[in-house]
């Protein structure tokens, strides 16, 4: 380790948070970059199930907080790229990146929206496991990243809190409505628990990132966090946790459960899930759509600077 | 019942409701990242407005209808939103024009109703202003930078003008509900309103180096009186599924 | 009532409709006008075969739902149709290419059907025979002749190939109620049948100059058993929007 | 008048059919040029208007009675371009004076369906009037053109009836499907009586077409026939039609009517309906995204044809 390497974890290990114009290395750049535009991809991407749905929302109320929700995520992929961009990169390489197939984004995103019940298990499990992904991070060692992820974590309780509202009001609804509810669980269950990552076991440079203070709890230890939480509410709401491996321990105070499908997992990674293809095309021909519009406002401003600047 | 005003509130409840589910229809597929938020931004407001007005429309009637009754349990010849509105999103130039229109009437509008002599809608119409005022300004500096753009940008955001021209004129194309209205203090008059509107309308045209289509060029209508195109009925089948698919359901 | 053999006839009833509502969609839209009669033609078949697997159905399950109360008042998670059928049109290319991976398993499935153990099933079989083999033979020809047409049209047919490929496994994934008709020697076996499809797909795709995905790449499943993708909701909402927002009324 | 002029307009009196292969005045063959292709245009277009209410029949039958009758439809218009190409113009150059909108078709088609009403209203009063106006052309002096009218009739009566029963069904229906029948009538009546063309006194060129027999009764006789025909119907159904003047002669055994809207008639044909646009744009976008396929057809047959030639 070379002195300046040192000097840098020193400063990790004493809590002082690592500043864009601070020297690091390059792994760690490389690092943060990668995980810091995967998590604004994610925003990005994630639009869209959601997308599919505010059109058909069925009250006025539920597609105003949908659209708000919506907003939001847009709001934070703009932050967590202006994070990235603090690292030396641009925002269109990142995007390119994306399009080229090259990025990735959270996988859950690849699963289709089928009912309105999944904008509530999207909001009370998907951004519910984003949380306690994200929480730590809000004292990760980078700071811009962790000035954006403090912003994230407080409007991702919200969005939480109001899809466990929806999930509440269809499980307190028809039948019919109880039914959706319950089908959303099941679809979304899996895939939530999956969005932490290999198990420790199977995980890759975690050492690394935990020793830079970029990850600070490992993927199983998050998992288990967000079983523990979620099974009293889904309890609570008389919906069935679709793993009949499930079962509370008493002497470790954890609720146990069944083994994930780890081939579907990485199914869905390599491009196989139901929606992997129409999400990337959808947003590759949003971009390409919009280049004459990009193309136009370079064009106006380039136009117009000298003369405003001058005047 | 003064059916009048409930008729006209109606119609400026399902005007905002029409374009803000338009406008939602991009959500996540605008053509960057700004243009996302500030169109998710732009459909909340005025999903807000729609809001406003149908509660005040139902309460009006007495009848028992809130807001989502009327949203979601009217078929199409009884929505009574002007033809542009419910115009296809198209290219982000149609996108853009079509809400320049809009923004702009929408505007001079809702500045005249806050003097509304019927308090409620001066209320709604004051909390309303400054969310209108940002987005007329948003759509007029888009529509100049298009226009002042690339020859590409420019022709595009021409030919859009040029196409959804023809549903200006029923803006200002006032039957009987909307002179009762004028009538009674409550909404302003047609002629000043459309003088504004052409005035802004050409100030913004000339910036943006673009030809204003004739104020007298043929102008299609209907829509207020719920004979709409053939656009609004598939908007409203997607809109209304869920309601109509479980009815008695609360979400 | 015999649970698997009315889940069998809504999936045949169901992969009819959503199929015959897709291709509907382009009235007076395609490439020439014999393209226009011809789908409009597959489309009326699809219907017609529609109707009598659902009146089937209904009779057998005796709760009094007619072939309307089946296509209107079922919800997307209640539609067992296969996920091919329901994606979009795209380019002409892409509609005839999900039309040639349907038309050639259903024309072997139809064919086996019509040995069916249970005789109305083989009558409703009997009776489609003719039209799926006029399907089979139109979209063989067209997928050649885009195939070995221009270097635009084998580029567009070949993507149409490669992208709808993942969406043609669901077809021969047997689960319990297809395997309980195969048992009851209602349906045929899925590997013959799969072999049959592969056989004729191989033999167009040879003629037509295209490479075929490998029959080992990963598919999608879910349709049959209700998990669709989210292109049914659309179209489930818009043809079931006067049924749904005009209940009890008859048209 | 040439000898060739009067022996052809002798064989026009006598009753005889022309044929492609006869001799014809230009303007003969220019005027059945116009008048068929203006005919068959009217078929493609005309898909449309139904087209848009196809995936939303309200039942199975329903959809499946409208989806024969739009086959028809494009089979009618098969016909009218084959009958014209019979008079030395191709389809090709036909489409392209549609599409380029130099070539008229029905401007009833310029405007919009609303409603399920508008599939029987369209039935019962457009081919209602169609027939009206097509079956005197079954004996017109162009060979190609009668016999294509004669198959064209059979159908479009079958059509009328479809409508008619539509229109039956929902005034014998709720309060809102009698409303939505009515709604309709009111909408397409007048268009429907402006189908059949100008007046007799603002009629141009109608002296040298009825000498022809490519016109065999006036706009105003065809015009007062539909409207004897259809008001009954109409009383039947338990619907007003939509004019305060209308009322019985007795005297005359003719309905009379109210003055026709010609100014709204003269906007329509100059482009200023509401669907204009729309429908030109639709058929255009069609047929420029339906090149390639085409092309691809070409160049298939092409490259085949002399090896199967030489098999």
């Amino acid at each position: 380790m070379s002195a300046e390497e040192r000097a840098f974890q020193e400063r990790i290990d004493a809590g002082v948070k690592i500043e864009a114009k601070d020297w690091m290395p390059d792994a760690y750049r490389k690092t943060l970059i990668r995980q810091i535009s995967q998590h604004a991809h994610s925003e990005i991407v994630g639009q869209l199930p959601e997308g599919n749905w505010v059109t058909r929302a069925p009250t006025l109320k539920r597609k105003s907080i949908l659209l708000a929700k919506i907003q939001d995520e847009a709001g934070h992929g703009l932050y967590l790229y202006s994070a990235a961009e603090t690292l030396g990169v641009s925002r269109d390489e990142l995007l390119a990146a994306l399009h080229a197939g090259k990025a990735k984004y959270s996988s859950i995103f690849n699963y289709p929206t089928l009912s309105w019940a999944d904008m509530g298990a999207i909001g009370w499990l998907v951004d519910g496991s984003a949380i306690i992904n994200q929480i730590p991070l809000c004292r990760c060692s980078y700071g811009p990243y962790s000035r954006a992820m403090i912003r994230v974590c407080k409007e991702e309780s919200f969005h939480a809190r109001q899809g466990y509202d929806i999930m509440l009001a269809l499980s307190r609804g028809t039948p019919e409505q109880k039914a959706m509810a319950q089908d959303a669980l099941n679809r979304w269950w899996w895939p939530s628990l999956m969005m932490f990552g290999p198990s420790d076991a199977a995980s890759v440079n975690s050492a690394q990132s935990a020793q830079w203070r970029i990850k600070l709890f490992s993927n199983d230890e998050l998992r288990q966090r967000m079983v523990d939480q979620t099974v009293p509410q889904a309890e609570y709401l008389g919906l069935t946790i679709p793993d009949p491996d499930l079962k509370f321990n008493a002497e470790t105070g954890h609720y146990e459960f069944g083994e994930i499908d780890w081939d579907e997992f990485h199914a869905v990674l390599k491009g196989n899930g139901p929606c992997n293809r129409e999400r990337l095309a959808t947003r590759v021909k949003a971009y390409e759509d919009g280049q004459w519009f990009r193309d136009a406002l370079t064009a106006y401003a380039d136009k117009h600077a000298p003369a405003k600047a001058a005047a | 019942m003064d059916q009048n005003k409930f008729d006209y509130l109606l119609r400026l409840g399902d005007n905002a409701l029409v374009l803000s589910q338009r406008i939602s229809e991009l959500c996540g597929k605008g053509p960057a990242l700004e243009e996302d938020m500030a169109l998710t931004n732009v459909s909340l407001d005025l999903l807000g407005q729609t809001r406003l007005w149908y509660s005040y429309a139902g309460e009006l009637e007495g009848a028992g209808r809130d807001e989502d009754r009327l949203a979601f349990h009217r078929d199409a010849h009884q929505f009574r939103n002007c033809l542009l509105v419910e115009q296809r999103n198209g290219n982000y130039a149609d996108t853009m024009m079509r809400q320049f229109f809009f923004d702009t009437w929408h505007y001079f509008l809702i500045g005249a109703l806050t003097k509304s002599s019927d308090a409620r809608i001066a209320g709604i119409a004051e909390k309303s202003l400054k969310e209108v005022t940002y987005h007329l300004r948003r759509s007029g500096d888009l529509v100049v930078r298009m226009g002042d753009g690339t020859p590409e940008s420019h022709a595009k955001v021409q030919a859009a003008a040029d196409a959804l021209w023809m549903y200006t004129g029923e803006m200002f194309n006032y039957d009987a509900v909307d002179q009762a209205m004028v009538d009674a203090g409550v909404a302003p008059a047609a002629a000043p309103l459309r003088a504004q509107w052409l005035e802004h309308v050409a100030a913004i045209f000339a910036e943006a180096t673009l030809v204003m289509p004739s104020p007298d060029a043929w102008m299609q209508k209907g829509g207020k009186q719920g004979v709409h195109s053939e656009h609004l009925g598939y908007l409203l089948a997607e809109m209304q599924f869920l309601q109509r698919a479980y009815p008695g359901a609360e979400w």
